[in-house]
């Protein structure tokens, strides 16, 4: 019991308070390159994700088997490898979309999210952890993916996931797709997670001094 | 424009890596506080690119017509170890190059702004030279995106009125956006002429 | 003789103050751009006035939002959002849907100066901010010029929906810049001079923003040096290019008095808050404009480049201020200690 | 939580020797080298695959009434047919109707637009030298805008039926000569540069062309040679 | 733009106030009736507290030392009437603040004469001219109040070769030494032939403002034919006076931060400063009494006075017809480098040339905006430093940046930055901060 509270504790820590993009902002690259679209932000989330429970899983079973000296070359040997997968089954599986998001998949091996939960969790914590924490982290990082990718299709061209949303009339906003766009639109999405932050920490506070006074 | 010059425009203003491609986001927005630090990590990283260009190069015309399939992890591998070994070369020739770029080396390496170039470099087919100039354009791009940056950023650090809630990441994306939007002024350069 | 001591005030020296006061500033700026202002609508009508009033109501709405509760007074005392809205509204296609232009303030004041810490603290010039997200968010709309036409005829576009397209029913018409970027015809000097061609509203009377300009210079509100540098080096570059080939490229006079160069060079660039403050400085700015406006026309994909070029100097400023520090009085140049 | 802690206090405690080190990362890379080799030739026909529908589907849009195609490469100033992609060499294709009549060249070539690089592939028929297809391989252009050059289809259409000389011009005032296409209002650039990378295709290759009529003929081939596994990457 | 300031005779940036000094050019020097109480600071001059030698109940003649000097840098002080010492005591001085003094209530009765003993100058050695300055209690009446002898105390290897009387009188308001220089021409001249003889220099010069075009002609006008004297009319601009400013107009040469005219072989000297010492070996009497400019809206008839030193400033304001009901604020020395001051029964010193009485309409203040950076500031500081960054980084008390880059030291508060922001930024009082905070750091750190 206690175990599955913790692994589920390690899940949501990485989904929503140490969400890897909007709380600890890594990962950027990769976030702000494919995100033009939702579907592009699912499958660069998606193989995020496969390469990140993947590695997870490896460096977790043998992490007593790589000596400390080695053991980034190790990691970056499991990510590459998993990258490598990835990238030919998207361009079997799926050709079009390995087409638009090009030459960002192996960039995912560069991703500093996934090679430092390698070193500050995976690679120190049971398979199960692991695995938890890789789930959280994963799923964080598509969440951060899909949602700044809808927020710029919405406005850039006023679909969701190819569905459009508007009527034939809408007006798209151009500069959503284009890279400002993309670093106005984190920019804000960042202001708008600090800005919720700031106002639990407040509601925090505010409960501790009624305790105080209770 | 020659092909070399095209090439050379086109990744330091067109299509700078950081404020068009979002590679190397994490010394640009990390980075970027201090200007004399920036430039000098501007400077290792066009040394480190024009590395890489070689490296890719090399891998591309021996190695991976043979193993296509070795792309990614050899040019981690062999990047990664050049730029080691180069390191400590400078760390035992001239300890003040050391101090002025070497310390930044390892930080660069891991970057994706690096893996990036050797790749996109390979995917658009270029050759030794057309790669060397491709190095040279992307990483004086970096440096000109970082260098405005961290003198933007010294600048706004002396601002009091500031909103405490505003300041970090959050304000340093809108910066590097407007900058972006500034740099499309680019756009189109010397294509239609 | 009876002596009574009024309260005697304490403060710190220096006791005497010039008069010109930062509202005065502004103000000064608002007098200057009203006859290019009128000028303006007098051509493209009523409806370009509306498109300078959505501007502005977007560009104070954000002001007085975002401002403190107890200093909303003081932060729309200093005039500062009413020009950036006015001056936002001068760039833009007179007819622009009126939401396009609401939002281009909106943007304007709050990305461009609101998250800066409020006036004095943005590095690019608002107004600028404001039209280069307007021309990257909706470039169509944003380079559909309308011919000046009757006073009284509002295009409907301007009343397009929220977020919905506006159909410009009134005659489109290249602008001068664009017929001699991609079609290399010239317009008649004359034209250009008083403002009878199609472009944004501001952008079009070369004879009134000059006017402006030296009443500005007259009031000490505005450095010479900045329009100086500019024209100056983009007449020098262009008469260049001019030279090198007749056929393919504009000549001075025509790159000096078409498109936004002068309002830009006259009103935008000169904004003190994102321009240097040194001297030399300031030359290098100017001259910076100046080489990149004609670079970006000339050679680039747009026809106009002074937005860009006066956004790209802005980011370099706090350089250019760093390495041009005047040499203290007493000490040598490189001096550190 | 209290393994964990043993389980690194047993990493820390042991010093490896440099043979460890070495042979963990062999190891590593061994078996990275095995999975990667096993997932490379697990995809590799259905790469293959798509890339040469991919390309085919290019080809056939740019060359009207075409049903094969082969691939040529420039040897010795001939046009030859080949299976393997050669270094520094851009292949052309050509086109083939039902009964193996040469309808047309298919080719590549690319320049600077809007925003980026720009590829494109057109169908060039030599008989009477003209244009009769075009089509976007790769593009960053602005959506909504540049993006046009493939998404209007009154744009391409333009090149349905070309003159190539004297070179193609995209004009803004309706086109009037047989050279003339009708630029995209608002991206005039775009267009501009479409017809500038077709001009530079057309500067290297129709001189290096053979005379119409004297073109390869369309070889069957039934199992592709051996050598074509290097150009599926 | 060198070669015009070149020809025109003056520094680079500046200001240029109105300088209001017409109510009071034309009206000739009067002597402030012997008031009653007098207060002698012992602090009134740059350097260390003179010692008092007198006790409350003695009896002092006009012109006697009543304080000796209380170290190298520092002055002798005399009382300036003919009474009795009432006190050494606590006072309170024009800033608010109080400071050790010495009180003196003038002999009712008394005609105050002095009697007059000549000095033989000429045959004194540089060294006892020297202590003469000091005994005398001569200092700077420029503004600064730095002890005379001490600016003559020319160190070996050191050599001066311009004396250069400083008649600029940039502040606004302020006649007082102009009027000196058309009243006093012949003794200013003697004085400054004292002192040139005894420095060694080759040549005096006397800078004076263009604005006080019959100062220069007197001037003019009473130098003979051969003697090494010239006067340098100057472009009217604030602050001409400052002596670095008055050597690179007059020279053409910047002294270098750090240094002192001298180490550019000239010495600098206030026309107040020089009559004071012509007067001294002339008559024998010490700096007892100063030519001081009251003017300003708020007093009804503006005056030139001789003040007895430690005279009240209200006796000064009732002379000139006390202060209107406008008055907001009034203020010791120029409207520039001057202090407005809480307590007008605090004593005239050495060093206050003026004493004016502002309304709304000078003293009124500008809402404080944020700096546009409008570069008026940096076009307006004379030693090309950088005001509107000092503000900047004197808010964001980044002050170890303000010394490093911008040389915050070396500002020496004129006010000219102030004085032209528009945005009504205290520059010069964020610059103060700055300057005492890294003094105060330095402290520590030794
Ligand atoms: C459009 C314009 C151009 C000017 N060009 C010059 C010039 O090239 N050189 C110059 O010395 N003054 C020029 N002036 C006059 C300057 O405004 C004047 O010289 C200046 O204000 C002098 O003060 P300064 O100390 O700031 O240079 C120009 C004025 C205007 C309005
Ligand atoms: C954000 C933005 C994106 C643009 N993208 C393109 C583009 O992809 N291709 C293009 O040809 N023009 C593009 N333009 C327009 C060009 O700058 C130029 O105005 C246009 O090619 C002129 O065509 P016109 O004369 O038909 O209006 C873009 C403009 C903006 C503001
Ligand atoms: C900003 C400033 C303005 C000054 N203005 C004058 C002035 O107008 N007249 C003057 O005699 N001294 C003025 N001074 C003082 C001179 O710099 C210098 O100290 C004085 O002329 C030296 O002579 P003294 O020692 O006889 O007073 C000024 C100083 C400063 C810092
Ligand atoms: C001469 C002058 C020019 C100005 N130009 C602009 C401008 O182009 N755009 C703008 O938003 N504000 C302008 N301003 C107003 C103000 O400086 C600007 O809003 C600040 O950038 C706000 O911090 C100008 C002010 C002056 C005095
Ligand atoms: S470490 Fe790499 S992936 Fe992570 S944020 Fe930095 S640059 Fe991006
Ligand atoms: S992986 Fe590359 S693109 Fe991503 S953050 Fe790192 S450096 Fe940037
Ligand atoms: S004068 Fe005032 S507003 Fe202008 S730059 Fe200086 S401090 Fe800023
Ligand atoms: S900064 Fe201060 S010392 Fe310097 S000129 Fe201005 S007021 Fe004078
Ligand atoms: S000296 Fe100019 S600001 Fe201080």
């Amino acid at each position: 019991m206690a175990k599955e509270q913790l692994a589920y504790d390690e899940f949501m820590k990485g989904l929503w308070r140490e969400n890897p993009v909007f709380v600890q902002v890594l990962g950027l690259c990769p976030l702000l390159a494919v995100t033009n679209s939702a579907i592009n932000g699912l499958a660069m989330g998606l193989a995020s994700f496969f390469v990140l429970l993947g590695s997870s899983i490896l460096v977790s079973l043998f992490k007593s088997y790589i000596p400390k000296q080695v053991r980034i070359s190790c990691f970056i040997i499991i990510i590459a490898t998993f990258v490598t997968v990835v990238d030919y089954t998207l361009a079997a599986a799926l050709p079009v979309i390995h087409k638009e998001l090009g030459a960002f998949i192996p960039l995912i091996v560069a991703n500093c999210l996934i090679l430092g939960r390698m070193e500050a969790f995976a690679s120190r914590n049971t398979l199960r952890m692991s695995v938890a924490d890789a789930f959280g982290m994963g799923a964080g990082f598509l969440f951060a993916l899909v949602s700044l990718g809808a927020v710029r299709e919405i406005l850039g061209v006023g679909e969701i996931f190819g569905f459009a949303l508007f009527g034939a009339n809408f007006e798209p906003w151009v500069i959503m797709i284009l890279p400002p766009g993309g670093f106005i639109t984190l920019g804000v999405m960042l202001l708008y997670f600090n800005w919720l932050e700031e106002k639990k920490n407040k509601i925090d506070k505010q409960l501790a001094t009624e305790d105080g006074v209770n | 424009m020659g092909d070399l010059g095209w090439i050379f425009i086109s990744t330091l203003l067109i299509n700078n890596f950081v404020l068009a491609y979002f590679l190397g986001l994490c010394p640009f927005l990390g980075v970027s506080n201090k200007l004399e630090v920036s430039f000098r990590l501007g400077l290792a990283t066009i040394f480190v690119m024009v590395v890489t260009a070689l490296c890719a190069w090399f891998l591309n015309t021996y190695v991976l017509i043979h193993a296509p399939y070795l792309r990614l992890i050899s040019f981690i591998v062999v990047i990664a170890s050049v730029v080691q070994l180069i390191e400590m070369a400078i760390k035992k020739t001239s300890p003040t190059l050391f101090r002025a770029l070497g310390i930044f080396l390892p930080l660069i390496t891991t970057n994706c702004a690096i893996l990036g170039l050797a790749i996109f470099a390979t995917n658009k087919g270029y050759g030794l030279w057309e790669g060397l100039v491709y190095a040279l354009g992307a990483g004086m791009g970096f440096t000109l995106a970082i260098v405005l940056m961290a003198g933007m950023r010294q600048e706004v650090e002396k601002v009091n009125a500031m909103p405490k809630l505003i300041r970090g990441f959050a304000f340093n994306l809108i910066i590097s956006g407007i900058l972006s939007m500034a740099f499309m002024g680019f756009a189109g350069l010397f294509s239609s002429s | 003789m009876t002596q009574k001591d009024p309260k005697l005030l304490i403060q710190p020296g220096p006791q005497l103050r010039q008069q010109m006061t930062t509202p005065v500033v502004m103000r000064d700026v608002w007098y200057a751009l009203t006859p290019a202002t009128l000028a303006g609508i007098w051509f493209f009508g009523l409806g370009a006035f509306l498109v300078l009033l959505a501007c502005i109501a977007g560009a104070v709405l954000v002001e007085w939002y975002f401002a403190p509760e107890e200093k909303r007074g003081y932060f729309l005392g200093d005039g500062t959002a009413i020009l950036t809205g006015w001056l936002l509204g001068l760039t833009l296609p007179p007819a622009l849907p009126l939401w396009m232009a609401f939002l281009g303030g909106v943007v304007a004041v709050g990305i461009g100066k609101t998250i800066w810490g409020g006036m004095g603290a943005n590095i690019f010039n608002p107004a600028l901010v404001g039209r280069a997200f307007l021309l990257a968010t909706f470039p169509i709309a944003m380079t559909t010029w309308t011919a000046p036409g009757d006073f009284f005829t509002i295009p409907s576009s301007l009343f397009a929906l929220p977020l919905m397209t506006g159909v410009v029913d009134t005659v489109t018409q290249a602008s001068p810049l664009g017929m001699m970027k991609f079609e290399h015809i010239d317009t008649p000097f004359i034209d250009l001079l008083f403002g009878n061609t199609s472009g944004s509203l501001g952008e079009t009377s070369g004879l009134l923003l000059i006017l402006g300009g030296i009443y500005l210079w007259w009031r000490r509100d505005l450095d010479w040096r900045i329009p100086v540098g500019i024209i100056g080096t983009a007449v020098i570059f262009s008469l260049i290019l001019f030279m090198v080939d007749a056929d393919r490229y504009p000549g001075p006079v025509f790159t000096v008095f078409s498109g936004g160069m002068l309002l830009g060079a006259i009103f935008m660039a000169t904004d003190p808050v994102t321009s240097p403050l040194t001297r030399k400085g300031t030359w290098i700015f100017a001259i910076g404009i100046g080489l990149l406006v004609v670079l970006i026309r000339v050679f680039g994909g747009f026809p106009e480049g002074i937005m860009y070029a006066i956004l790209l100097m802005n980011a370099a400023t706090p350089l250019i201020d760093m390495y041009t520090q005047p040499r203290v009085f007493g000490r040598e140049l490189d001096q550190n200690e | 939580m209290s393994e964990d802690k043993v389980e690194q206090a047993a990493v820390v405690a042991d010093e490896p020797s440099p043979a460890r080190l070495i042979g963990t990362l062999a190891i590593a890379g061994l078996v990275s080298g095995i999975i990667i080799i096993a997932i490379y030739l697990a995809t590799f026909e259905t790469i293959k695959e798509n890339k040469a529908r991919e390309l085919r589907e290019a080809v056939f849009r740019v060359l009207p009434n075409v049903s094969k195609m082969q691939k040529l490469l420039l040897k010795e100033g001939k046009l030859e047919v080949s299976y393997k992609e050669e270094k520094g060499e851009e292949p052309i294709y050509a086109g083939y109707d039902d009964n193996n009549k040469f309808m047309g060249y298919a080719i590549p070539s690319d320049g600077p637009g809007f925003a980026d690089t720009i590829s494109v592939l057109y169908g060039y028929r030599p008989s009477d030298r003209k244009v009769i297809g075009m089509w976007i391989l790769a593009s960053r252009e602005t959506p909504g805008l540049g993006d046009k050059i493939y998404k209007d289809a009154a744009f391409v259409a333009n090149f349905d039926d070309l003159a190539i000389e004297p070179p193609i011009v995209a004009t803004k005032k309706g086109k009037s000569k047989p050279n003339e296409i009708d630029a995209i209002t608002g991206a005039t650039i775009s267009s501009v540069a479409v017809a500038k990378i077709i001009n530079k295709g057309n500067d290297y290759w129709v001189s290096r062309l053979p005379e119409p009529g004297a073109e390869p003929a369309y070889v069957e081939v039934e199992t592709p040679p051996e050598a074509e596994d290097a150009q599926a990457q | 733009m060198n070669l015009f300031r070149r020809l025109s005779n003056s520094f680079d940036h500046g200001v240029f106030p109105h300088h209001h000094k017409e109510q009071t050019e034309q009206l000739a020097i009067q002597r402030l009736p012997f008031g009653k109480r007098f207060v002698i600071p012992l602090g009134q001059h740059v350097g260390a507290p003179a010692k008092p030698i007198v006790q409350a109940g003695d009896a002092v003649k006009r012109g006697q030392m009543i304080a000796e000097p209380g170290g190298f840098v520092s002055v002798a002080l005399h009382s300036p009437v003919t009474g009795r010492v009432t006190g050494v005591g606590s006072e309170r001085y024009a800033d608010g603040t109080f400071q050790e003094a010495i009180v003196i209530e003038a002999d009712q009765y008394d005609a105050q004469q002095m009697e007059v003993h000549p000095i033989d100058w000429e045959s004194l050695s540089i060294e006892a001219f020297i202590s003469e300055m000091q005994k005398a209690g001569i200092v700077g009446l420029g503004g600064a109040a730095f002890p005379c002898h001490v600016k003559y105390a020319i160190p070996d290897g050191n050599k001066i070769r311009y004396l250069l009387i400083n008649g600029a009188e940039c502040e606004p308001y302020l006649t007082n030494d102009h009027r000196q220089m058309v009243e006093q021409t012949e003794a200013l001249l003697y004085g400054a032939e004292i002192v040139r003889q005894k420095l060694g220099a080759e040549e005096i010069v006397i800078g004076v403002e263009k604005n006080k075009p019959d100062a220069i002609k007197a001037l003019q006008d009473a130098i003979k034919p051969g003697q090494p004297i010239r006067v340098m009319p100057l472009e009217v601009k604030y602050p001409q006076g400052a002596e670095k400013m008055l050597i690179k107009s007059v020279f053409g040469v910047e002294v270098p931060a750090g240094k002192l005219p001298r180490d550019v072989e000239v010495a600098v000297n206030n026309v107040g400063t020089i009559i004071a010492i012509a007067e001294y070996f002339q008559t024998g009497k010490p700096l007892i009494e100063r030519v001081v400019t009251v003017s300003g809206p708020g007093v009804s008839y503006p005056a030139n006075l001789i003040v007895p030193l430690g005279t009240s400033i209200r006796e000064v304001l009732d002379y000139a017809g006390g202060l209107t009901d406008e008055t907001r604020q009034v203020v010791l020395g120029g409207p520039m480098m001057g202090d407005s001051i809480a307590d007008l029964d605090a004593p005239m010193l050495k060093g206050s040339a003026g004493v004016l009485a502002l309304t709304e309409n000078e003293t009124g203040r500008p809402q404080e905006y944020n700096c546009i950076r409008c570069g008026r500031c940096v076009e307006a500081c004379p030693y090309f430093l950088n005001p509107a960054r000092f503000a900047r980084l004197a808010k964001a008390r980044m002050f170890e940046e303000m010394a490093e880059t911008y040389k915050v030291m070396d500002c020496v508060e004129c006010g000219c930055c102030t004085y032209s922001c528009p945005s009504g930024i205290p520059i010069v009082q964020h610059i103060r901060t700055a300057k005492d905070h890294l003094r105060s750091m330095k402290g520590k750190v030794q």
